[in-house]
């Protein structure tokens, strides 16, 4: 490989650790994500520079990689924001399943010039074949749950903890064999089982804990690539995996803890029983509920109200309709801020987005920490679609599936106004004791019909 | 140089480890989903190495195999790298008053 | 391996670098000091050259200059280590107070 | 090289790394530095269980470590608190020195295997003959400044810039010379002109910032360990060379920025004229003093008292009584604090390390940044042997050396106490206004004595 080459491949490196460092503050984040674009871009171009490549094969090669831009191009710019997770769970699918391919290849050249890889070689390709499938099987199935085209439940059945322990058994074998004598059946049947493992990983994962799953199986995949870059001697996919992968499962830890769960127990809590999802049942419990117009009263003659929006909020789309609102009560003095908990949505950040989206100006977005304290001089709290976030067994159950998780302490307000639909819960699945609580009221109905209620309510006081 | 290939890559392996860890050591929640799609984009870079062995491939099943694998690449580091950039529009937008305006100066 | 010697050195170098600031990038100003002195004894590590070059040396005035170079590295390596613990102790013996009583939560 | 050895060397440059991250954060601060240190000694060892080292040498070799072990030892044993900064400048200095005799030694060997080196690393070898030799002499002169054994004022004479610039320049053709054909007169010469390119660097460098200066020579060592791993092509010191490097560098820049200096001012700014460390005449102007008894009675009827301890406490080392004087006021129901600015004294954190001496408990200190907001409310602010650090100036007086450095609110305090011996300033030589305040008093005297005396009278309260 020419000299120049291996330097901009190195260069394309340095480009990917400083998109990623950009990536990780609010400043750079944009700059980050369009250098490493860049980087990406160029470093694809190389190969058609230098000339290995057989003529003939370039142009499939080029249609290929049209269709797959299309494709992609299109998913990302019509995917809505709250189907984010997903969108990124496909594409890192994508991801591991094309390096499990390239694998079979790398495997396919050594078979035929009569396996004189060194044995790390084979072995960092049989790991590559395997985790590239099993994050490809994961993530197509984590799509599958947020997308609801399953149920987001754990999914567990009797035999489930023999058949992964039996598979992940399967896969060490086969990957013993590969390395002893390559053969193409092996690498096949070991990528085959590798689905399988991936399947088995994510079947027992609640929804709510999905989003860390993704981010697992995303270090996953960033750690096939590293490996084949290894077995291509090709520094710049093995410094590009090695940084996805240790970033992505030190992400995976920060993820975990801010939503107050441990990784393992994420993974293999439903196996061990205890549902990282609960029941989910509505209760028949009596509650109060409030008519649009008392609401309004309540809110128009408040000094101080803190909204909490949530996952609700960003599929009944009410957040423009909420910013009125809230535009409203400001011109009648009333002092309104927005309560923003980290986890609050499908995504981390999900709120900011969907907030940012319908132009609310920043100082009104407070992080959790700080308007913790103010909750108990607010006079109402309104919670638009949210529920978990302010859900008190995270502090008062242990076994709750989100015990410890740090919540917003709506319950310190003077009243506390529900729009939902329904008593459903929220996606970890439990009752919510606060809204039983006589400080509460439910304004129910889908968050935008009501939002829209409410709004003309206030206007006409 | 009287360095062994492996430990060559190696010592690479680890050091981008440290890179890749302490780098992202200082994000903050709001910004997890968009590091998460960022990273994912680049291991994209698969594509590369998808191209490397489609090209100098000389069986056709094995072509075919490369071209699936270029379309699932690409599909991964575009997609990637654009979702990313949608989502970050909207954070950016409104990220200058950051500073300035957040009303709580402490933490 | 297809790469060049000075490539593959160039590469662990930048790597390094990335490494060296962000590992120390969250370093509060009380702890300058002693990190001054503990980077100042990690490049003691010139002992370890010093030594090879010495060790292999054939001529007489080489060995006298390197026998100059092991002496004072060793300064360097082993005074630079013993006076940060020196600092540290000091340090330490009251850290696990830290977290805790900090009366002032914020930043 | 055997590859256990390699991978020795890896482990050693891991935990290199792992001690600099420890030493970045108080928790693992010392088990990182231990660490290292361990890792050094481990790298150290090797090269005697693997035979290139001539036999006869190895006594000699372990004879030259064991007198550089002691001397390190001994310096480091008894070295004060006060004289860290000019420690931590002489071992840098020796380390540059080493680095610079080691790669004459290696040019050594190219000329005799009659020079098949490639340029780039002759060009190495110049870079680190002329740099260590720069950080040698300029580490030396730092340590006489420190050490009092010269002037701590920036040294300029009016050849200085023609003679740095010539010498800089003389320093590039040498090293192109060499790099052309290696000869062993021009290293020696180029390792001539780095020590006097080292002393004109630093001689106008003003005492106040040659910490920052230290940290900057520290990172060139680190450099040129790195460029002589490159040479010896040994990647322990190619890594440990560059980290140190690179984060020297780094600090560098976060030291001159808590200092409220730009590097490029520090170094040079007296040639530039505006020196970097003003007159510092006693002025004569009235100011009002009082004896140990008045201060005990405003101190002993106090609310809330907070001390300002700098660099004068530290050579009186008045830290005990100071802190028995707390306690005592303590008892009396007064709420006493100390106020931690990070640049008092000779070396960041020098407080913390005097007072942790002293055993003052760690909550009662108290960073700038949180207790400024506090002083408006103090009855009574000591300062103890601080100046600078309280001297409005640095927001008042643009062209103040120490201008834009952010200092402690005493100002805002109803009554000040100052305990110095005179009406000379403070390092950076610059008069401070709030000596002449009406709010303020003067407490003459070594501090430790009127420490003592002033500890007496509150006692006798
Ligand atoms: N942010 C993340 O990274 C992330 C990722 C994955 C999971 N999670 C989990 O997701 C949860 C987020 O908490 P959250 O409080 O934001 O949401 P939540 O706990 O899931 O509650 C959402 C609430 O919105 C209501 N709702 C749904 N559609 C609505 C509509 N069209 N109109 C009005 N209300 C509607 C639902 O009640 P009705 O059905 O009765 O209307 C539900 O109570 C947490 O458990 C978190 O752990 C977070
Ligand atoms: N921390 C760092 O990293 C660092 C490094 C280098 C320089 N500096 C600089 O050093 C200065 C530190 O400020 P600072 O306020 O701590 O110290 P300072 O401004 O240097 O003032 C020290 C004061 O202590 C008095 N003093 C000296 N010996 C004394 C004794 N035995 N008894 C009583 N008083 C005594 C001196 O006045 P008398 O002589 O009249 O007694 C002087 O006013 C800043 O300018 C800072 O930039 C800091």
């Amino acid at each position: 490989m020419p000299t120049w080459i291996q330097l901009v491949f190195l260069a394309c490196g340095v480009c990917f650790i400083l998109a990623l460092k950009g990536l990780s503050g609010p400043k750079n984040a944009r700059n980050g994500n369009l250098l490493g674009a860049a980087a990406a871009v160029v470093a694809c171009l190389v190969p058609f520079f230098w000339t290995d490549l057989h003529l003939k094969h370039v142009p499939l090669i080029i249609a290929a990689i049209v269709v797959g831009t299309i494709g992609g191009v299109y998913g990302a710019r019509t995917v809505q924001m709250t189907q984010m997770p997903q969108m990124v769970a496909l594409f890192n699918g994508v991801g591991g399943g094309a390096a499990s391919l390239v694998a079979l290849l790398e495997l396919h050249d050594v078979v035929e010039t009569a396996g004189d890889a060194p044995w790390f070689n084979l072995a960092a390709t049989a790991f590559t074949i395997a985790v590239g499938s099993i994050s490809f099987a994961g993530s197509i199935v984590t799509f599958a749950k947020l997308q609801e085209l399953m149920t987001s439940r754990p999914v567990v059945f009797p035999g489930l903890p023999v058949a992964f322990g039996g598979s992940l058994v399967a896969a060490l074998v086969l990957a013993g064999l590969l390395v002893n004598d390559p053969r193409m059946w092996v690498g096949v049947v070991l990528g085959l089982v590798g689905l399988l493992i991936g399947l088995l990983l994510v079947l027992p994962v609640g929804g709510a804990d999905v989003p860390i799953v993704i981010s697992l199986l995303n270090a996953f995949t960033g750690l096939t690539v590293a490996a084949s870059g290894y077995v291509l001697s090709n520094v710049l996919l093995l410094v590009a995996g090695t940084l996805v992968g240790a970033s992505g499962t030190f992400l995976t830890l920060l993820m975990a803890r801010a939503m107050g769960r441990s990784v393992t127990n994420i993974l293999f809590g439903a196996l061990k029983g205890g549902s990282t999802l609960g029941a989910g049942e509505a209760s028949d419990r009596p509650v109060r509920s409030v008519n649009p117009e008392d609401a309004a009263i309540m809110l128009g003659y408040a000094d101080r109200v803190i909204i909490v929006p949530g996952y609700g909020l960003a599929v009944a789309q009410a957040q423009h309709s909420l910013r009125e609102l809230v535009d409203v009560l400001g011109e009648k003095g009333v002092q309104v801020d927005y309560a923003i908990h980290p986890v609050a949505g499908r995504m981390p950040g999900h709120m900011n987005v969907l907030l940012a989206e319908a132009q609310v100006p920043y100082e009104q977005l407070r992080e959790m920490d700080h308007i913790n304290g103010d909750f108990k001089d607010a006079d109402v709290v309104l919670v638009v679609g949210a529920n978990d976030v302010v859900n008190p067994a995270a502090k008062t159950t242990p076994g709750a599936p989100i015990y410890g998780m740090p919540i917003l302490n709506a319950d310190e307000a003077r009243q506390i106004i529900f729009m939902k639909r329904s008593m459903r819960p929220g996606f970890a699945g439990i009752e919510n004791e606060l809204l039983f609580d006589e400080k509460t009221s439910l304004l129910f109905g889908d968050a935008k019909d009501s939002m829209g209620k409410l709004l003309n309510a206030v206007k006409a006081l | 140089m009287t360095l062994d290939t492996g430990v060559v890559w190696l010592t690479i392996f680890v050091l981008s480890v440290f890179v890749g860890i302490e780098v992202i050591s200082k994000v903050s929640s709001t910004l997890h989903t968009p590091l998460m799609s960022g990273a994912n984009a680049i291991h994209g870079i698969i594509l590369l190495g998808a191209i490397l062995v489609t090209g100098t491939t000389d069986n056709d099943l094995a072509l075919v195999v490369g071209l699936i694998a270029i379309v699932l690449a690409s599909v991964n580091m575009v997609g990637g790298f654009v979702v990313t950039d949608r989502m970050l529009q909207m954070f950016v937008r409104k990220k200058p008053a950051a500073p300035k305006n957040d009303q709580d100066g402490a933490a």
